[in-house]
């Protein structure tokens, strides 16, 4: 599994055509057309059950719409979905690690998976940079959230991933866990695409560049974050944190 | 003629037998029959069902 | 329309029955059952076997194993359309399939219990036939338990479309290795079914199967009708209810 | 291949660290033998159960199975590790085989235990006077490899299919013992030869080689049905 080569800036970093996905008689996305360049910092609103996060994870490959198309970096979800799984990062609430196994560990065993070439340095790397250098030994299970969810994020980032999908990630995190969060998302921010899904308007807006606000399975408002501003003063949209995004650093979870 | 040994032998797994198999026979076409009726009974709930919504669907829209 | 064919091939399937039946009670010579101790000659002809009554019962009890695997088949079959193109009514049809096989696999059941009970007289030993049965039995109940055990109806449909083709893989293995077992020791069972079908029997034994295979594909055919009404009936009414709500 | 080893190993790593399969595989085989004991030996009425000796072998290894096997995802199923899975370019095939692999492993750890354990207990032809085992009681090594390379792979393809239900264990046996019959059923009769002595290797040969048969088209339908039952 080579490392995935840079594909060419202009390939969207997601193309949505007509997605559609039903439970049943429910539609969780109702026909969904969308694209999202690459390089974009996309933050998804919405009320529990709109489709957030079922929309997430067929972007992830670990569900399938029910009908119409979805290409992730180019790829298409249906045929090339693990050309698509070598090139993302996903970090949600759960923390997608193995309790017995050590930070270190954990680390080596998914660098290995992802066939990542110098994995053992590369781990060294991460759990300095996350901070978890000191706890490289302990096993998973005996960690706070905030440092799962660090960890977490050090696997995500292991085969260097062009799209980084968070699903509300800073549940559970107290403020100096988003804090450390959001620096590190800073830091790795240079010409990845991300895909944030947030219950917080807050901490949400502060790094969009696009916005995309889904109410039941329909997109309610796509587009960049200045016309969200636009379209979020000209509805007078109460929604309760919505003042003008106010400089604050961390979000409240 | 005269009870013959040989012939209870030969008809003794008859008389034995027989109600088992009518039996078998019986059961057979019961649980067949009764699968039959279940599923036409549905059948026919379901088409009621459905007609009292169709009924009920263009009554609201008119 | 189509619930005519089902009826007619309802029909069919009775009237086969039913010839075969009469056919099996009235025409076809008993077959011949254990030897004697030694040749009688009563009302002028040889007789050399015990009359074997309960072989009667063959005439029906092998058509419906055979129609209860077919009907596995076809529900294996159903569950691989499925998962090949996630269609949600070859879904309902694997599921429709497999309780028509159950119908058929308890009548396999009854009457092999009862031709145990009337040749050996117990009601149960573990005879490798019989117990496969109990076995597939067990294995299509399983199946419906596992639909009832999960929610969300798409895994359901995708996780018993898996099992309804590792239930067919293994009814076969299932009927294959007892049989396979048994071939190798010599053939101990006297006058075994299959051997020494004298034409008018095979004739019988043919029409009471295709009666069972009929039957058993009007059943089919009707009960999916059925079901596939009731599925488009909840989607309507939960339109409807969704619209009456809003 | 490489994905392969990697996580075979990891299983390994676990369960070594925990013992969470093995020790519960191993109490609970001991349990069985004493059952068995109780049930047959205590007291005056206690029976010679050599003829019986494969059939309570058999007996002992499905349910000291079932328990190890609806354990083996425990570690996927904490820290929901199974997503991560998912989530990696990883081939089902692959991740299905190294669960079987791992899982035959530990069932056989627990087997080269057990069933010494119960000869000790059971077939030392001491003062009931138990029959004494064929000279090519040995032989029964092999039934045993086939019967547990069975139980591995179809046990895991039922214990993923079973992870998502709500009555998890219950749910694995009623599936597991009408798929595992046919196997069990060879089994058992080519152990009974060997324990009992073979009088003709040829069948002995045959029935083993049935055994074999349902294992491999069993895995390879689990190895080709395997993203099916995975995925969310």
């Amino acid at each position: 599994m080579a490392s995935p080569s840079k594909k060419d800036p202009a390939t969207p970093a997601v193309e949505l055509q007509s997605l559609t996905r039903n439970f049943g008689v429910r539609t969780a996305l109702n026909k969904l057309d969308l694209t999202l360049p690459a390089g974009a910092f996309l933050t998804i609103f919405g009320h529990n059950g709109a489709g957030k996060t079922t929309l997430l994870r067929i972007l992830a490959t670990i569900e399938q719409a029910s009908s119409g198309e979805a290409k992730v970096l180019g790829f298409s979800t249906k045929t090339e979905a693990d050309e698509i799984r070598a090139r993302i990062g996903f970090i949600s609430h759960q923390p997608l690690l193995y309790a017995d196994l050590t930070a270190e560990e954990n680390l080596l065993f998914f660098a290995r998976l992802y066939g990542v070439e110098n994995a053992q340095e590369k781990t060294r790397a991460l759990l300095a940079k996350t901070g978890l250098a000191s706890r490289s030994l302990d096993v998973a299970r005996t960690f706070s959230r905030g440092m799962i969810q660090r960890l977490s994020l050090a696997r995500a980032l292991l085969h260097d991933p062009e799209l980084i999908l968070l699903d509300e990630p800073y549940t559970g995190l107290d403020p100096q866990g988003t804090e450390t969060l959001n620096a590190l998302i800073d830091e790795i921010r240079d010409e990845r695409s991300f895909i944030l899904v947030s219950h917080h308007l807050e901490s949400g807006l502060e790094r969009a560049t696009h916005v995309l606000t889904l109410d039941k399975g329909r997109i309610q408002f796509y587009g960049t974050r200045n016309e969200y501003e636009n379209f979020v003063d000209a509805t007078g949209k109460t929604s309760k944190t919505s003042q003008k995004t106010s400089q604050c650093t961390g979000g409240q979870a | 003629m005269e009870p013959n040994a040989i012939l209870d032998t030969i008809y003794s797994d008859v008389l034995a037998g027989a109600p088992y198999v009518i039996a078998a026979y019986a059961l057979i076409w019961l649980v067949l029959f009764v699968y039959v009726v279940v599923v036409i009974s549905r059948l026919k709930a379901t088409e009621k069902r459905m007609a009292l919504l169709e009924e009920l669907v263009s009554k609201g829209n008119d | 329309m189509t619930r005519v064919f089902a009826l007619i091939s309802l029909a069919l399937g009775a009237l086969l029955t039913t010839g075969a039946f009469i056919a099996v009670f009235f025409f076809v010579p008993i077959a011949n059952g254990g030897e004697l101790a030694q040749v009688a000659n009563i009302g002028g002809e040889q007789v050399t076997h015990q009359l074997w009554f309960s072989q009667k019962i063959f005439y029906f009890h092998v058509p419906v194993a055979i129609a209860s695997f077919a009907a596995l088949a076809l529900g294996a079959w159903h569950s691989i359309q499925y998962l090949r193109t996630k269609r949600p009514v070859c879904d309902l049809r694997a599921r429709t399939a497999m309780e028509v096989g159950l119908i058929f696999i308890i009548l396999t059941m009854i009457s092999g219990d009862l031709w145990t009970r009337s040749d050996w007289n117990t009601w149960w030993n573990w005879d490798p036939r019989l117990t496969t049965y109990l076995i597939l039995m067990l294995l299509v109940i399983a199946y419906f338990i596992l639909r009832v055990q999960i929610e969300s109806p798409e895994r359901r449909a995708r996780i018993s479309a898996v099992f309804g083709i590792i239930a067919f893989a293994n009814a076969a293995l299932s009927m294959l290795i007892p049989r396979l077992m048994e071939s190798m020791h010599p053939v101990v069972l006297s006058g075994s079914a299959d051997s020494g079908l004298t034409p008018p029997m095979l004739a019988a034994f043919l029409t009471a199967l295709f009666g069972m295979l009929f039957i058993g594909f009007g059943l089919y055919y009707l009960r999916s009708m059925q079901l596939e009404l009731a599925e488009r009936l909840a989607l309507v009414q939960a339109r409807y209810d969704e619209a009456q709500g809003s | 291949m490489k994905q392969f080893m990697t996580l075979l190993r990891k299983d390994l790593k676990i369960e070594f660290r925990t013992f969470d399969i093995l020790s519960s595989m191993g109490i609970y085989a001991v349990l069985v033998l004493v059952v068995f004991g109780v049930a047959f030996m205590l007291g005056e009425n206690s029976y010679d159960i050599t003829p019986l000796a494969s059939g309570l072998l058999w007996v002992l290894a499905v349910f000291t199975s079932l328990l190890g096997l609806n354990r083996s995802f425990n570690r996927e199923r904490e820290f929901s590790a199974l997503e991560a899975l998912l989530l990696s370019p990883l081939d089902r095939g692959v991740l299905f085989l190294s669960k079987v692999t791992a899982n035959a492993l530990f069932l056989s750890i627990v087997f080269v235990v057990a069933v010494p354990l119960f000869v000790f207990l059971f077939l030392q032809g001491g003062v009931q006077g138990n029959g004494v085992l064929a000279p090519s009681a040995p032989l029964v090594l092999a039934p045993l490899a086939v019967g547990i390379l069975g139980i591995a792979g179809v046990g895991t393809l039922l214990a993923t299919i079973t992870l998502h239900t709500r009555g998890r264990d219950i749910m694995l046996a009623l599936l597991f013992i009408p798929v595992i019959f046919p196997l069990l059923y060879s089994c058992v009769t080519a152990s009974s030869m060997a324990l009992l002595g073979i009088s003709d290797s040829m069948v002995f040969l045959q029935t083993l080689g049935m055994g074999v048969g349902y294992d491999v088209i069993m895995i390879l339908v689990g190895w080709m049905l395997y993203d099916f039952v995975l995925n969310g």
